[in-house]
């Protein structure tokens, strides 16, 4: 780097030259966070502007929605992705089933890992009879059958959005807890944490203060692994009708209606299906992207 | 005498980034039967790298230029399946760590009748029993029992000497010691040296011994090349270089380690630190570092001036 | 090794001690009257409470807790609400099933998984290891009951290859093992390239190199069962994730097994059949967990001489 | 003899062995197996051994990072093993530590001068201002830009991070510091930096230093009394020049041939020892050393040596010394 003449405009331009070309290195180096991030980002985007960027109100049915028959309208220039059984279109619904997918996805994951980097950190941090006692209700979480634990709790609690998000996030910590306490275990070995211990830090500061932001990145890949598990988990909830109800559209719901018509109406089928694999894959390639730029062996590149 | 090995003009580059490093430049030495050659130098200097290069260990994508004279072969240039007969056959190799080098998941005696089985075509019991007769001429008690036992069940110093049983098994010329006691406690790391010596003079067999400890290399080499950062400084007869030190780095390592015995004063540190591949001085690499540094040595690279009859040394003070 | 076996089995006790305790509380949490439903609709008040008192409802939770723990060390989990049949007798007509649409999932994601790993950490870094790793992220974020449709969309109904679900022998096998295999091998994929990268790096396999030894050597002596450690660890998480995921199978395949009858049950509200599955279930977990520590005995030599 | 500053009587740390399906206790590694001795103010007493031998249990026994199973350290007439927590938390201002690896004591999320303003942060001592600009002197001592403060560990190199760990150890104005191995990672020709600094910061601060190395001749360069331990007993203590040039205990002695001089002339009668060191687990009858003493004769099987001054404060646990 030099800095040599009083020439500002130059150094500005070189800045921004070395600015750009750190963008563009870093995307080549990392194109699965960008990927990732970009369809997230596009998946937040549907989310939160969905009464602007869907053509119709989700529940609207149309007449010209069926064809004569009464069977749901294929792909035309007024449903560009086709009609549901009903006649309501299946653009609309599929932008609008972004808001349950990531809310469900989001949230949910937010729970276990409250739950589960405290129980973890706790675990790992204080060993002994509390670390067992803290193991085996990870043990008899993990070994409960998830799905039909979820299903009967959200039958118990009525089927709804908030519910399915509560029950997935309540009993899904099992692994979050099981990964931070090994990530502790890990940490704690490291002489700074005796460091810490003997300049008279309580254990208190020591678990948050030293160990929690050195643990922080696995917990966060995943974290992001975790919301595209748990989008696929609603939408399965959904299929099994056990999740959110219609007329409101998840796609899981809209998966099951497929169910029933594929056969002479696979559009039903293609729509829903193909944006839940990109929500999901835009996760999964958040959670590798992020493993990438973690991974210290890629830290010297 | 004959040369066992002879390093001509090696270079070694890693990939860093987009860019090619030289981790190891214009290294030439060479081993004569029967003797020690002790590569000393610290961290990050290209000693290991060196080591491996002559095995051909080291990572695709690294680039090596230069000769690596085994006998008659030029082993850069062998294929891939040649280069297999060459290793744990011709030259055998141990490694700093002894707790990692051994295959957790398989029996200690397996491991040995491995080189066994791919150099000399032993098989079954007469594999076993040879096994059994490395382990115990490496100084292994109960060697039967040790044979079928795992690594986790050994200590570090008996590890070291299974690891020794592995690169002897097959009666190399050449013995390659990458740092073979610095991870082992002071009267572990004296049976471990003793017993290199006395396999090494049984069977006449060469060493390269890596280390940064001097020491040791005062101990068991018959000659010396000091490296710094990626180049050999210094290269003469042990006594030579204890004695009669030429470049300013070999000085300075001497006098900056604490001693066992005589007066207790004051140690000199060679001031700074050892520069990284990354940003290597222009010039000699010792410059920046060198009490005794001239403008030229800042400017241009060093040649080795000969001190005397095997004695050479790499520094522009002598011009 | 012994202790560590018997260490292992202790702590599946106190695990199936919790199962136990949180389905029982799962259970009376539920907000559903048993009385009412198996009284019907218009049944007399006294008529329900004869009922409740029937079932020993009118107990103490905790006696009912013991009494429902007595009555399943006996095999008995009680009498289905909606089939009036024993729920131990429902279990096992539908079990056998389930335990064949699982064991050919998991075969399914053995058989792709395993050999594919293998392959893009021997390719690692080239192109092969790119289209194989890109299509498995893919294949990761496959929701398993979209899928099957789309399978049986064109294998069953536009290529009518397949049937079109149901379970009746080996033809309708295929398609579920292999949406549930193709989804669920991703994983095992990934898990065991990491794996045997990492391996590779070790220094015991520098020491292999060092030997003289070739490759393929390498790879299948020295480096194929050190890495199978973590993947042995993920085996047995799968199994649980299987056993109550094969339920979406089973709703898109129409595989009468226990996923479709513990979803009835659910429905409406069945109470002892829902517990019969989900205890049954977790013992099944609980179980392949303690046998996959066995194995690691056989594995890996540093547990067993621990 | 100067006042002393610490006195360390029975240390003993058991960790107990859990075995079988119980897991119950069916033994102990004596880690550290009754060890004593006294520290002067501005004195440095060297700990020598090998791996295993305790030192390093010791050094952390003694600041209660790991609660010791008996013994009292008394600190300044003080006993602080039963010390309540805040009488503790007052007491660790006086002593500090310096650790082996300078690459996993720094925390890599901490900036430099958060790392050594955390002790402050801690005793809520001084307020921002005076915090930081006590950060700079304190990089500026150890022989580091000041401007580096807002650095991260992993932008400096191995003898650097020692010198940050220095400086953290200092923070508090500490009478005492624990020094477990701090030149054991670091390269030759920056060991002899590092250790040139410790003495410089001894002279100027008037530090007490408890110096733990396997390293014989780094010991015998820093201290002026060394103790050499040998499965977490007492094998010897001395003044350096007297255990170095007159070694009584035979593992002294075989501890001091095995060490290799750089010199290639110097030929010595070497002494080498047979075997392993024993379990700490399941420590020999007797003379714990009995079973790889070259010498070792009918009663150290049976009985254990007693600690004895042999010498004008040269002490020794040796039957035959």
């Amino acid at each position: 780097m030099s800095i040599s003449t009083p020439a500002t405009n130059q150094t500005v331009t070189a800045q921004e030259r070395s600015f750009v070309f750190k963008v563009f290195k870093s995307i080549r180096q990392f194109p699965m966070l960008y990927l990732g991030a970009l369809i997230v980002l596009a998946l937040i985007v549907c989310a939160v502007f969905a009464p602007e960027i869907a053509h119709y109100p989700y529940q609207k049915q149309f007449m010209d929605g069926l064809t004569q028959d009464g069977q749901p309208h294929p792909p035309n220039a007024q449903f560009i992705w086709g009609a549901d059984e009903v006649g309501r279109d299946v653009y609309s619904r599929v932008i609008y089933g972004s808001r349950v997918s990531l809310t469900v996805g989001v949230f949910s994951t937010a729970i276990s890992l409250l739950i589960g980097t405290v129980l973890g950190l706790i675990s790992g941090y204080f060993g002994g009879f509390i670390d067992m006692v803290i193991m085996r209700l990870t043990d008899t979480v993990l070994a409960f059958p998830f799905l039909i634990f979820c299903m009967a709790l959200v039958a118990i609690l009525s089927p709804s959005e908030k519910n399915v998000l509560f029950a997935i996030g309540v009993l899904g910590w099992g692994t979050m807890a099981r990964v931070v306490r090994g990530q502790v275990l890990a940490v704690k070995e490291f002489e700074y944490v005796q460091a810490a211990r003997a300049i008279g830090a309580s254990s208190w500061r020591i678990m948050f203060v030293a160990l929690l932001p050195n643990i922080f990145g696995p917990v966060m890949v995943l974290a992001a692994l975790n919301v595209g598990s748990n989008i696929i988990l609603e939408s399965g909830l959904s299929y099994l009708g056990i999740g959110v109800q219609q007329p409101v559209p998840s796609w899981g719901n809209m998966i099951a209606e497929g169910l029933q018509t594929y056969q002479f109406a696979p559009w039903m089928l293609w729509a829903p299906g193909i944006a839940l694999v990109i929500a999901v894959l835009g996760f999964n390639l958040l959670a590798d992207g992020l493993r990438d730029i973690l991974d210290p062996r890629n830290v010297t590149r | 005498m004959s040369n066992v090995l002879e390093v001509n003009h090696l270079q070694i580059q890693f990939k860093i980034g987009e860019r090619y490093h030289e981790a190891v430049q214009d290294v030439s030495f060479s081993i004569r039967q029967g003797e020690t050659l002790g590569l000393v130098g610290e961290s990050g200097c290209g000693k290991s790298v060196t080591s491996l290069s002559i095995m051909r260990l080291l990572a695709k994508g690294t680039k090596i230029s230069g000769e690596v004279k085994y006998g008659d072969r030029d082993l850069l240039k062998l294929s891939e399946s040649q280069m297999r007969k060459i290793r744990g056959n011709e030259i055998g190799m141990i490694f700093q760590e002894p707790m990692t080098s051994l295959n957790p998941v398989h029996r200690i005696g397996r491991q040995i009748v491995e080189s066994l089985l791919l150099h000399r075509g032993l098989t079954g019991k007469r594999a076993a029993d040879t096994a059994i007769e490395m382990l115990a001429r490496v100084g292994i008690p109960r060697p039967e029992q040790i044979a079928q036992e795992y690594p986790h069940q050994l200590s570090g110093g008996m590890r070291q000497r299974v690891m020794i049983a592995i690169a002897m098994a097959c009666n190399p010329g050449l013995l390659i010691a990458d740092e073979p006691t610095t991870a082992l406690d002071v009267t572990i790391q004296a049976q471990i040296l003793d017993l290199m010596r006395n396999l090494a003079s049984e069977h006449r067999t060469s060493i390269l011994l890596i280390t940064h400890d001097l020491g040791v290399v005062a101990e068991m080499c018959d000659r010396v090349a000091v490296m710094y950062a990626g180049k050999i400084v210094e290269q003469g007869t042990v006594r030579q270089i204890f004695h009669n030190p030429q470049h300013p780095y070999t000085k300075g390592l001497l006098n900056s380690i604490p001693k066992i015995t005589g007066e207790r004063k004051r140690l000199q540190p060679i001031e700074g630190n050892v520069p990284s591949l990354r940003n290597m001085p222009q010039g000699c690499r010792f410059a920046p570092r060198c009490p005794h540094a001239l403008d030229k040595c800042r400017v241009s690279a060093p040649e080795f001036f000969e001190i005397e009859e095997e004695h050479k040394s790499q520094c522009w003070l002598h011009a | 090794m012994l202790s560590f076996i018997i260490r292992r089995l202790g702590a599946t006790v106190i695990v199936l001690f919790g199962i136990s305790v949180l389905t029982f509380i799962l259970i009376y949490a539920i907000p559903s009257d048993p009385a009412r439903i198996i009284a019907g609709q218009h049944a007399s008040l006294a008529t329900i409470k004869e009922i409740r008192h029937n079932l020993g409802l009118d107990k103490p939770v905790p006696i009912q807790y013991i009494d429902y723990m007595g009555r399943l060390f006996h095999g008995n989990l009680g009498t289905s609400f909606i089939y009036n049949e024993p729920v131990t007798q429902l279990i096992m007509s539908r079990l056998g099933a389930t335990v064949e649409l699982a064991l050919g999932c998991w075969i399914a994601e053995l058989l792709i998984g395993i050999p594919l790993g293998i392959f893009t950490a021997r390719r690692a870094r080239k192109p092969s290891d790119y289209v194989v790793s890109a299509l498995a992220l893919i294949a990761m974020s496959l929701p398993v009951f979209w899928l099957g449709l789309i399978l049986m969309y064109y294998f069953g109904f536009i290529h009518p290859w397949f049937p079109l679900g149901g379970n009746s022998g080996f033809t309708s096998l295929i398609l579920p093992s292999l949406t549930y295999g193709v989804t669920g091998a991703a994983v095992y994929m990934r898990l065991l390239k990491s794996s045997m990268l990492e391996v590779m790096n070790q220094d015991y396999i520098r020491t292999a190199r060092a030997k003289g030894a070739g490759e393929n050597r390498i790879i299948w002596r020295h480096a194929l069962r050190n890495a199978l450690i973590p993947v042995i660890t993920y085996g047995s998480i799968d199994i649980g994730t299987l056993l109550s995921g094969v339920i979406l199978i089973e709703a898109t395949f129409n595989w009468n097994g226990l996923g479709m009858l513990a979803y009835q049950a659910i429905q409406q509200s069945d109470i002892p059949v829902i517990m019969g599955t989900v205890l049954l279930t977790a013992v099944l977990v609980v179980l392949f967990n303690l046998l996959t520590d066995i194995v690691y005995v056989f594995v890996d030599p540093r547990i067993r001489y621990d | 003899m100067s006042d002393t500053l610490i006195e360390v009587r029975e240390l003993r740390k058991h960790f107990p062995i859990r075995r079988g399906v119980l897991q119950r206790v069916t033994g102990h590694v004596r880690a550290v197996d009754g060890v004593g001795f006294r520290v002067g103010k501005g004195e440095t007493l060297g700990v020598v051994g090998e791996s295993g031998c305790g030192k390093s249990t010791m050094g952390r026994s003694i600041l209660r990072l790991i609660e010791p199973t008996s013994g009292t350290v008394e600190f300044q007439g003080k006993n602080i093993l039963n010390l309540s927590k805040a009488d503790m938390q007052l007491m660790r201002r006086q002593m500090q530590i310096v650790f082996q690896d300078p690459y996993a004591s720094l925390n890599p999320r901490f900036t430099v001068a958060k790392t050594l303003m955390e002790p402050m942060i801690v005793h809520k001592l001084h307020d921002k201002a005076t915090r930081m600009s006590r950060v700079k002197s304190l990089l500026e001592r150890v022989g580091l830009d000041p401007d580096y403060a807002e650095r991260f560990p992993h932008e400096f190199s191995g003898g650097q991070r020692q010198r940050i760990g220095i400086a953290r150890a200092l923070t508090l104005n500490p009478k005492l510091l624990i020094l477990d191995e701090p030149v054991a990672a670091l390269d030759v020709s920056v060991q002899s930096q590092v250790l040139n600094l410790l003495k410089d910061l001894q002279d100027e601060f008037a530090l007490t230093y408890l110096f733990i190395a396997h390293d014989l001749s780094v010991v015998r360069h820093i201290s002026d009394r060394v103790l050499v331990l040998y499965l977490g007993r007492m094998a010897e203590l001395a003044d350096t020049d007297s255990i170095f040039s007159d070694p009584l205990h035979p593992y002294t002695k075989a501890l001091l041939s095995a060490v290799p001089i750089p010199d290639p002339d110097v030929r010595r009668e070497r002494i080498i020892l047979k075997g392993d060191l024993p379990s700490p687990a399941n420590p020999p009858k007797g003379c714990p050393f009995h079973t790889r003493c070259p010498v070792a004769a009918q009663i150290c099987r049976e009985q254990v040596p007693e600690w004895r001054e042999a010498k004008q404060g040269h002490f020794v646990a040796c039957h035959l010394a």
